[in-house]
């Protein structure tokens, strides 16, 4: 669905990443962890796909953060409180909240890969699961939502270059930092999403993977992911972007 | 106001359509709105087999466009016939089945193969996908081999036959001379024209296939060009296409010759931008004084 | 940071330069800021006798571009050697004089005309100018006669013949290579693609020629493309151009093969734009690890 | 020169004309009556020419009054006040003022053309100047600046369907309804000013003429008149955009 959703706040929360509160009562009611919002920015072609990073229907508000990568974000962040923008969403599938019984859960967020994972980690604690959260940044000023994250369970954050937290790789972090676990989520880049994969790969998990989109919806064939070797494969923005870790393959 | 048009085998009461890859079969467009408002419906690209296609990234944005390189993926035009065919025959509107091959036996056997339906209208012949390696470019820019395939086709079915031309080909009327001689019914033009953008970053082409066909309002001006000059050469009619936006883009592809249009990249920005054309388009044959579609076809030629 | 590149008959100490026709003879410019900063200029195309050109309207805008049918207006070649060419030189950048006809004798003359001058470093070879009717475009789309046209200068002047392609044309490495066979020393890629706008209330073309050239950054993607493909098979030198806006702009030209860069269409929207490019080309080429102009010529290609 | 001019106050002041105030000190102090600024509105790859109508060095204000016809006048409506334009200019050489033997003026405007020949009026009343003018419009809806106009002499307003003032065209005006004149002043379109050409060709008169151009400073020859059948011509943005009558070829 096509929706205009109003810049109720906005504000930097790390190096060139930035929060915005959008109101917009329907997408807050409907929007479930892991959907995307397709946004148009102005004087852009294509539509920029951005996580939805929490929602609140008690208050019509649906958040989202970015990172200013290329000419797309940089406008949107230039975009002020009372600025209305139109949005495709929720697009895609969530993540698939676990069942009760799966009662500690990792989650694996690097970068800008996090925002989708905090909404997540919200519904899950709010349905009594634990969870634990490794969230890896490139250095200190790239870190956010650490407390944010703490609130809900034992936050690790690790930075490339040890100026913050941890040191390395989110896969770096030892055996003996976590908790036992019964399944995974994970949002990062790609090389992550394989490490993330190959270490936990004797458990459930599920991964969000990103592609460049055109429509956004299922129409183009943009964003598609191989998912055998006999031409089998899944629309990330229509059968995702959310996929059981052995669903995909990750080049 | 009239917008209805008579085209070989299609009778549109308007001459909007979603251009072929860009509206899927339909099924993602019909929630947004109620896809029988259509004049008509090009689908994606049909093959012989079903086919994955190019590597990801597919796309990537250019000034005022987009470049693409899907590379055909389709599920196989028995599927296409099996499923989406009959989706789309239930709001009764002509439809319109894009074929595409790497061998002229190919293009033949698609052709043929949608003589087992009677929901399709007409076939729209790619000879112009610049995505495909194995022969689609040639096809689309040699007059002599656009020819060999167009009457290939044309053999093996009874349906009009729409063909699309290339516009990376420094003779359009060349081209366009040589397929109506082969026996097209009509033209569809533009597809897209190559290009690339270099990710400065990691120092490739965002593309995984390099190359894409750049769409949208940049390529306007040529695609304006191309239909007025073949339309002076030609006696078969145009769908014309390439960066529409507005129901004023459609009257310029009209004045320029095209007897009805395609909208494809904009339904990217704009899932509803067919319908809010097909909504405007008689204000604004109004306000510039016409008083049908027909009317304004071709009446920019000076 | 070296911004300095060596091609044949050019000492660049930066890789930006004008494009011919946009900057005219660097006077008007001139009044914004201090030529002398500029790699190299390329002046205005000159014929043999002064021209006119075409009737106005001349120009129009599209999406992230614009069209031009100026038709070569200059005030003849003796008059540029006369008058323009010292006052250029004055700014002591190396000067390329863009040079056109209607016959390859007209380009024999005026190319042998800028012998009677030791103030021009270089010639472009205008073949592609879509906007002279008597010939220019054949010469521009028909290899045989792009080399015919090539070797006739080459042999009139001692010159370095840096030969402008078109961009209308299905195969530009054949070009390319036909231009190189006959003596290029360089190349210069892309000129305009061929377009047209229709006015919606005169109902006719905007432009009095009917066509224009196309220029801006909608058609970047298709010169990046067509200079990625001509450098692995050339071994001449690129000037690259084609929606130059921003220094990015330059380095993704410059992975795409391009060993200079000229800026057209933008100094209309920015008189500073080469400056500016020039000042921010050294943070760019930084920002992305490069640590000279030579070290990013053809990098992006994979 | 390029100039930032920041917009001081904007209103309405004919059917689709907007008047802007704009505060910028160079260009109000340089700014002589048939110079135009060459705008650049966002998103839009050429500049549009629009005529100077006023200009008041003692508060650093240029006025500018514009129709919207298209997408980048359009564009140029949505500007707020605050809001800052980029011009080139002034540009072009404006109205030789008349010296002061002539001392009763004509000034013919049509439409949009009427702008500029409000601050040429304004500066030939300042220097003693007897001026009348006729300002002709397509109808009631479209007249603007009568007012303003009357307040510096005898003013005639023309409407084509005769809505207002007087019908028909700027050249109907009768002998009888004119002061025997000097020099004329005119501005409009193409086919008004061949009109005023012809009906006036016994005296000396300048011409402010359009066409679309590129560059806007002489360097693109996008702009250029005919001055002769023998291949002479002018560039309108750099040696005009005023013209003597006899100068140039009306085609
Ligand atoms: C499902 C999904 C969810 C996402 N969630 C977030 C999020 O919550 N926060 C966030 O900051 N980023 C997110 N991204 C990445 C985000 O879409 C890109 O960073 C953004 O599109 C870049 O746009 P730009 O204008 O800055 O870059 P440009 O380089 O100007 O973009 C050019 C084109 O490439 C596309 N593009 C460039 N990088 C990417 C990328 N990494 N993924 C997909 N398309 C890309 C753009 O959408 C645009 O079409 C998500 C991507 C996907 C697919
Ligand atoms: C010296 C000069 C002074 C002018 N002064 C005024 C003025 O004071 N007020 C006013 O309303 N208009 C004036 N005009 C006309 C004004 O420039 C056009 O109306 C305006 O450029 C149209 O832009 P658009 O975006 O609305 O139209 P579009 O059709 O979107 O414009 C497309 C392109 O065509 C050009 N164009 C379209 N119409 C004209 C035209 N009539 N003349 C020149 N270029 C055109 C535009 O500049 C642009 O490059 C003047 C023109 C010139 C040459
Ligand atoms: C993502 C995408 C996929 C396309 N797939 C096809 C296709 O399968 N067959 C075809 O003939 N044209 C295809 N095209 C070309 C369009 O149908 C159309 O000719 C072209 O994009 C120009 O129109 P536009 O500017 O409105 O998009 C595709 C274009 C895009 C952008
Ligand atoms: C107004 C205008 C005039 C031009 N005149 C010439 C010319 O005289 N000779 C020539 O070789 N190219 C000419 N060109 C083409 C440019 O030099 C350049 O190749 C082209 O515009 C692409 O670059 P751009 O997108 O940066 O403008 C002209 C372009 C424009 C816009
Ligand atoms: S972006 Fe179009 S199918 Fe996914
Ligand atoms: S607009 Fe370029 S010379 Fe006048």
């Amino acid at each position: 669905m096509q929706q205009l959703l109003k810049i109720k706040s906005k504000q930097t929360v790390a190096l060139d990443t930035v929060e915005m509160v959008l109101e917009n009562k329907a997408v807050s009611q409907i929007a479930v962890p892991g959907q995307f919002l397709h946004l148009h920015v102005d004087g852009h072609m294509l539509r920029r796909p951005i996580s939805i990073a929490d929602a609140d229907p008690s208050v019509h508000t649906v958040t989202i953060l970015f990172k200013i990568l290329g000419e797309g974000t940089r406008k949107l962040s230039t975009y002020q409180i009372g600025d209305v923008i139109d949005v495709l969403g929720p697009n895609g599938n969530g993540f698939p909240l676990v069942n009760a019984t799966k009662n500690s859960v990792l989650i694996v967020g690097g970068g800008i890969g996090v925002p989708p994972l905090y909404y997540l980690a919200k519904k899950l604690t709010e349905s009594g699961v634990t969870i634990t959260a490794v969230l890896g940044f490139q250095s200190k000023e790239h870190v956010f939502y650490e407390g944010e994250f703490e609130e809900l369970g034992k936050t690790i954050v690790v930075t490339n270059d040890g100026s913050y937290g941890e040191t390395g790789f989110v896969t770096n972090i030892s055996k003996e930092a976590l908790p036992s676990i019964d399944e995974y989520y994970s949002c990062g880049p790609l090389p992550m999403l394989q490490a993330v994969k190959e270490r936990w790969n004797n458990i459930p998990g599920y991964l969000s993977l990103e592609e460049r989109m055109g429509c956004g919806i299922g129409a183009c064939f943009a964003c598609v992911i191989p998912t055998d070797d006999h031409g089998g494969y899944k629309k990330i923005c229509q059968d995702g972007p959310v996929f059981s870790a052995e669903e995909v393959q990750l080049k | 106001m009239s917008l209805a048009v008579e085209l070989p085998g299609l009778s549109l009461k308007n001459p909007i359509m979603p251009a072929s890859g860009c509206f899927g079969f339909g099924r993602e467009y019909s929630d947004f709105y109620d896809l029988s408002i259509l004049g008509a419906v090009i689908m994606k690209a049909a093959t012989m087999e079903s086919r994955f296609g190019n590597p990801t990234p597919r796309v990537a944005e250019t000034s005022a466009g987009m470049l693409n390189a899907i590379g055909l993926q389709n599920p196989g035009v028995k599927k296409i016939i099996a499923t989406e065919v009959p989706f789309l025959a239930s709001f009764s509107i002509p439809i319109i089945a894009n074929i595409a091959g790497s061998t002229i036996e190919e293009y033949r056997q698609v052709a043929k193969a949608f003589q087992h339906t009677d929901q399709v209208a007409a076939l729209e012949l790619n000879i112009s996908c610049p995505n495909v390696k194995e022969g689609g470019i040639q096809f689309g820019t040699d007059p002599f081999m656009a020819q060999k395939v167009t009457e290939a086709v044309k053999e093996a079915t009874n349906l009009p036959v729409y063909v699309k031309l290339s516009p990376n080909v420094a003779d359009i009327v060349g081209m366009a001379k040589a397929v109506e001689k082969a026996g097209a019914d009509g033209l569809s033009m533009i597809n897209t024209l190559t290009g690339m953008q270099i990710h400065l970053a990691t120092r490739k082409p965002v593309i995984a296939n390099k190359t894409g066909g750049l769409s949208g309002p940049a390529i306007k001006p040529i695609a304006i060009r191309m239909i007025y000059e073949v339309k002076q050469h030609v006696s078969i009619p145009i769908i014309g296409m390439g960066g529409i936006m507005h129901a004023e883009d459609v009257l310029e592809f009209l004045l320029a010759g095209a007897s009805a249009v395609a909208v494809g990249t904009a339904n990217f920005q704009n899932p509803y931008v067919c319908k809010e054309i097909i909504e405007q388009l008689p204000h604004t044959l109004m306000q510039y004084s016409f008083s049908s579609v027909k009317e304004a076809i071709g009446k920019g030629i000076v």
